[in-house]
């Protein structure tokens, strides 16, 4: 048996959805960044299935597109997660929670 | 009259110390004194086995520079030969490809971890020795001969001892981390080159496999600090993030420059770079190389920068709760990671397996230990000399002073890189002048940059005490620092 | 991708992935949430190397691994009171509900599209064989842009995160921490 | 990032590696910053100056050895002056010129254990502490020559000393005093050019002279912060007024000024003991005194300039062969006292130096 681009999608969706899952049903603001964080990963693994597998690429261009797409979601992943946590440790400051239920006026 | 006693003096004056403790400093040995000690028969076999090694050396040095027997797989002084060879010969079994995978990998892997195995053998008697040498003391001296089975002892004493956890520690976060350090230590020493075709794992991202998998350990140093419910390792772990998170970054910048010169992440090219040009890097990038040093003995609580066990502060820091072999695995990974860095800094900055043509006369993987090892007696020296900063004053120092000054490091090795490309001169000279220049550089912009952000040394201000001119309280107090 | 090692290390690796995404889930305590989630990324590293994508991995670990697991450790010791918790929400079944269908949805479009895809020595041909130098000549060169307004975004992500953590008020923290101090000292008498 | 994390409590000691003994100091701290501190003393308690009252003035002399274990010499030399007032008991030349050179020495010994422990405390892997003991253990060779105990000599006697010192003594004594002074200069120049030494001790744990002078502070750490005041000058005992030497004191008044106010007074026991040596009389080393000594009834305040300040000994007599009342005012003790101002708002390590820089000994804060 081998391995083809469809087990690769497969994995890719199933953590994209437990992170979909945690994100939306997480009361933690960081535990929702962790599930931010899980579907990041869920859709590089999908970059770079495509990008190995797919035959798809007509000569000339480059199958390495998949993988500077990653090296971009990887900066973005790092810079939002430096942001919210930042926050996080804001409104833990100023409201003595993160608890995205009782945050639910749009000021401080 | 007076002079009666010292009358009485004169005539006892050759006396023999009045206490043991008085007469083992005055005549306490050296390490000099302990290979005098080895018995003669013992020298003579060294002796003889040493030089027919450098003979047999010599003579397959010449056959290769003659031409032949090149990469044949009894030319032992680059396994890698030999590895090779066999791997050709089961590929061609019916078994396939797997097999000669497992097979090479297996026996690559029992040859690193033999080697680190030895060396946590005998390291640790190597530090205690050393450091009562610096210390006028004697070292561990009474098991085994030079006491030399004395980590053996501590061993096996550790293994009897109870493995304790506290009431309250999260059980699942304190087993694990002493083998959640360990493992990176292990895995660092994958693409380090031994000789030009032995290196366990010939990565082409090896330079940035070994910051990964080193920045892997912080978490497990955190995990062990949260887990064991203690205000002293909580200290400690949180001290130690924070301290690796910020000198990874000096690290990183340092490394980057070695990949702008040498144009290759691997480690490999990196040596071979450093052995064609028959130059060293370190002595090419000089702050570079002090950046990469100083900022790993942070990064493996050495001292100077050991705050993250800082003994006397927070008693053992994050592996204050740990007992039994758990304590002993993580004494082990900061041994083991000594030897790392010492291996990386040979291997980046001072050539690796080469040594200027000797590569050839010499098993190039003896020249990379001995400099490992060389490494290695830095940081006890390091140990033995210095003591230790304060949190504050070490992270005001990566992040107002290293980090800059790397920044600014890259930037000029930029320059040069691309100078170097493009103008074809013999490399010695070109790289010479480079280094001639980078030392200048170096000092202007340390100097410089410390004078921009207001560092005077503490040396310049005036020192030591006053002579007290009258005896009295607040008042004289008063007249003498208004005198002053 | 016939040689019964890869097969072997993409199973375990997809189970290591996939498992401990299930237990970041399932976890109650946060902190082992996020040992949890540093799990996964290394599996997640692993795959690319299946996917002989030798850099992104590697930069996986450094990034995932190593930095952005620290960066949730502060936040987590920053935030003592909610440290533990790991709580679902009102929203938890809803959540539930649409993780479910998307996962279901894209692994169900998976196996069933018939992908243009390469396979055998179409595959091997296609072998990256120094993914560094193309990654790089594209980011420098038909990236470029994109290239220079990440390296802004993350500028403004350092200046952002300084802006938003340096508190201005400083008398709250300040008389907050005071009452704290009292409190720690009453806590240690009762004890 | 000054963050407002919730302070919690960390208690250092009973048994700690820089408490320098069985010694609890409860912190309340601010992630390392230190909010408040209190100190729990007592664990060393052993009731001695009650124990005193039923032993006889000769029999209480190894009290003072157990009291401050660090400067015997100095404990046995306070209470001996101080039952000397009591009974006005007349001291021989030779004798006291003896108890001037003991003194010295474990002056000398130790400041050389105090500064070796504060380098130590400051994370030197105790190779200053070791170079410092070479020169204790000769000293500590010296005692045993004498008396025969390196630790608790219990060498000084109502109305002179026990002993006389054997011959080897003299020459030994003589090399010593010789070898000091480069000694000396070997730690100043290992450590006092040592920036990272600098960049810990400079400016940390300050103490002004009204501080010191309100808190009662005595020693090398009141003449640290400044204050010239030295017993061996305010009120010379024994034949200091015959000697020669000077008071050093600091400029700031932080644990780099106390390391090097310790220093140079090395350096001033070298040329008192010079003096002493040179000077020495023949005569007898003690007075004979009734074996029971009954002092009139009265009381007495009899104080020395210890290694570590003024060493007090209060005694009352009511005419019977022991003190009704046995009292030593302990240096340590009221050093220790100004920890607390030294530490709040300091960092931990900077607490932990400046416990180091305040020498306490244990030992005679709980008596």
């Amino acid at each position: 048996m081998t391995i083809t681009l469809a087990h690769y999608l497969a994995v890719s969706g199933l953590v994209f959805g437990i992170g979909v899952a945690i994100a939306l049903s997480k009361r933690n603001v960081v535990a929702v960044l962790m599930g931010v964080e899980l579907m990041l990963n869920a859709s590089n693994l999908a970059f770079l299935a495509f990008s190995r597998f797919s035959g798809a690429f007509q000569e000339g261009t480059e199958p390495l597109a998949g993988h500077t797409f990653v090296v971009f979601v990887l900066t973005v992943a790092a810079a939002e997660a430096a942001v919210a946590l930042a926050m996080a440790v804001l409104i833990y400051r100023r409201r003595e929670t993160v608890d995205l239920d009782r945050i639910s006026v749009l000021r401080w | 009259m007076s002079d009666a006693p010292l009358q009485r003096s004169n005539d006892s004056a050759q006396r023999r110390p009045a206490t043991p403790m008085a007469q083992q400093i005055l005549d306490r040995g050296s390490l000099l004194d302990d290979a005098k000690a080895v018995p003669n028969g013992l020298k003579a076999a060294g002796a003889v086995l040493g030089l027919g090694f450098l003979a047999v050396n010599a003579a397959i040095a010449f056959i290769v520079i003659d031409g032949r027997l090149d990469g044949e797989w009894y030319d032992f002084r680059d396994l890698g030969n030999a590895i090779a060879r066999l791997r050709a010969e089961l590929d061609d079994t019916s078994a396939g490809p797997w097999l000669s995978y497992w097979v090479t990998g297996v026996i690559g892997a029992v040859g690193i971890l033999s080697f680190l195995g030895g060396f946590l053998l005998i390291g640790s008697w190597i530090e205690r020795r050393l450091l009562a040498r610096f210390q006028i003391r004697m070292g561990p001296n009474r098991v085994g001969p030079f006491g030399l089975l004395q980590p053996l002892a501590d061993a096996l004493k550790l293994m009897q001892k109870e493995v304790l956890i506290p009431l309250g520690a999260d059980r699942m976060l304190f087993y694990l981390p002493p083998i959640l350090v360990f493992i990176p230590a292990m895995l660092a020493w994958g693409p380090v080159p031994w000789a030009p075709n032995m290196s366990y794992l010939d990565l082409n991202v090896g330079l940035l496999y070994v910051i990964s998998i080193t920045s892997l350990s912080v978490l497990a140093i955190w995990m062990a600090g949260w887990a064991s419910n203690n205000h002293y390792a909580l200290l400690g772990s949180m001290r130690t993030v924070a301290m690796m998170v910020s000198y990874e970054i000096p690290i990183s910048l340092s490394l980057l420059v070695v990949v702008l010169l040498t144009g290759s992440l691997n480690l490999g090219d990196i040596v071979a770079w450093q052995a064609d040009h028959n130059i060293w890097l370190g002595a090419l990038l000089p702050f570079a190389m002090f950046t990469f040093f100083f900022s790993s003995t942070a990064e493996i609580n050495r001292t100077p920068n050991d705050i993250a066990e800082a003994e006397s502060e927070i008693v053992a820091g994050f592996h204050t709760e740990y007992s039994g072999m758990k304590a002993g695995l993580f004494l082990a990974v900061e041994l083991g990671n000594a030897l790392l860095v010492g291996a990386l800094l040979a291997t980046f900055f001072l050539g690796g397996y080469s040594m200027f043509g000797l590569e050839e006369w010499i098993p190039p993987y003896l020249i990379l230990a001995a400099k490992a090892t060389a490494g290695y007696f830095a940081f006890i020296w390091l140990r033995a000399t210095l003591p230790r900063f304060r949190i504050d004053q070490l992270m005001s120092f990566a992040w107002k002073y290293l980090i800059p000054l790397s920044i600014a490091n890259v930037l000029v090795v930029a320059i040069e890189a691309s100078i170097a490309a493009r103008w074809d001169v013999e490399g010695i000279f070109i790289y010479g002048s480079f280094a001639i220049v980078n030392l200048g550089i170096t000092a202007f912009a340390v100097r410089s940059w410390a004078k921009v952000v207001g560092y005077t040394p503490d040396l310049e201000r005036p020192v030591g005490t006053r002579i007290a001119p009258r005896i009295g309280g607040l008042k004289e107090a008063k007249r003498i620092q208004a005198g002053a | 991708m016939e040689s019964t090692g890869i097969v072997v290390a993409f199973y375990v690796l997809s189970a290591m992935t996939v498992m401990s995404a299930l237990s970041v889930f399932l976890m109650r305590n946060l902190v082992h949430a996020i040992v949890f989630l540093v799990l996964s990324f290394i599996g997640m590293a692993g795959l690319f190397v299946t996917l002989s994508a030798d850099f992104i991995a590697v930069a996986q670990i450094l990034i995932y691994a190593g930095a952005i697991s620290v960066l949730l450790v502060f936040a987590v010791m920053l935030t003592p009171l909610a440290s533990r918790n790991n709580g679902n929400s009102l929203y938890a079944a809803p959540g539930l509900l649409l993780g479910a269908a998307i996962a279901a949805i894209v692994v169900f479009t998976a196996i069933d599209v018939e992908w243009n895809e390469l396979t055998g020595t179409a595959l091997e041909e296609r072998a990256f064989l120094d993914t560094i130098s193309g990654i790089g000549d594209l980011l420098l060169g038909r990236y470029i842009l994109a290239f220079e307004v990440a390296s802004v975004l993350l500028l403004f992500a350092l200046l952002g995160a300084i802006v938003l953590v340096t508190d201005r008020g400083e008398v709250d923290t300040e008389a907050e921490a005071e009452d704290g101090a009292s409190g720690a000292v009453a806590a240690d008498d009762a004890v | 990032m000054t963050t407002s994390a919730e302070p919690y409590v960390l208690n250092i000691g009973p048994q700690h590696p820089s408490t320098h003994g069985v010694f609890r100091i409860r912190v309340v701290m601010d992630g390392e910053r230190i909010q408040d501190l209190d100190m729990i003393v007592g664990y060393l308690h052993r009731s001695m100056e009650k124990l005193a009252e039923e032993r006889t003035y000769t029999q209480n002399i190894p009290f003072t050895d157990r009291a401050d274990y660090l400067a015997a010499m100095s404990g046995n030399l306070g209470l001996c002056l101080a039952a000397e007032r009591l009974a006005d008991v007349e001291v021989p030349e030779r004798a006291s010129y003896l108890r001037v050179i003991f003194a010295e020495l474990q002056r000398i010994a130790s400041h050389a254990m105090a500064n070796g422990t504060l380098v130590s405390d400051a994370g030197a892997w105790q190779t200053p502490l070791l170079y410092m003991f070479r020169e204790r253990e000769k000293i500590l060779d010296l005692f045993e020559m004498t008396c025969g105990a390196r630790l608790t000599t219990n060498y000084m006697r109502i109305g002179g000393v026990a002993f006389e010192p054997p011959d080897e003594f003299w020459p030994a004594l003589q090399e010593l005093v010789d070898e000091l002074p480069e000694r000396i200069s070997e730690y100043e120049e290992l450590l006092t050019q040592n920036e990272i030494f600098v960049a810990r001790t400079r400016g940390v744990g300050i103490i002004t002279p009204e501080d010191a002078i309100n808190g009662s502070l005595v020693g090398p750490a009141l003449r640290g912060s400044g204050v010239p005041w030295d017993l061996r000058k305010a009120e010379p005992y024994c034949v200091y007024d015959r000697m020669d030497f000077d008071v050093p004191i600091g400029r700031t008044g932080d644990v780099y000024d106390r390391f090097m106010v310790r220093l140079a007074e090395t350096r001033e026991s070298v040329k008192i003991l010079r003096q002493a040596i040179a000077g020495i009389p023949d005569g007898p080393h003690k007075t004979d005194i009734p074996l029971a000594l009954r002092p009139e009834p009265g009381e007495v305040y009899g104080r020395v300039e210890g290694p570590r300040g003024e060493l007090g000994f209060y005694l009352v007599s009511d005419g019977g062969p022991a003190p009704y009342r046995f009292h030593i005012r302990a240096p340590s003790l009221i050093n220790l006292s100004l920890l607390r101002e030294m530490a709040r708002g300091a960092a931990l390590s900077d607490a932990v130096v400046a416990l180091g820089s305040i020498d306490i000994v244990v030992g005679e804060i709980d008596r």
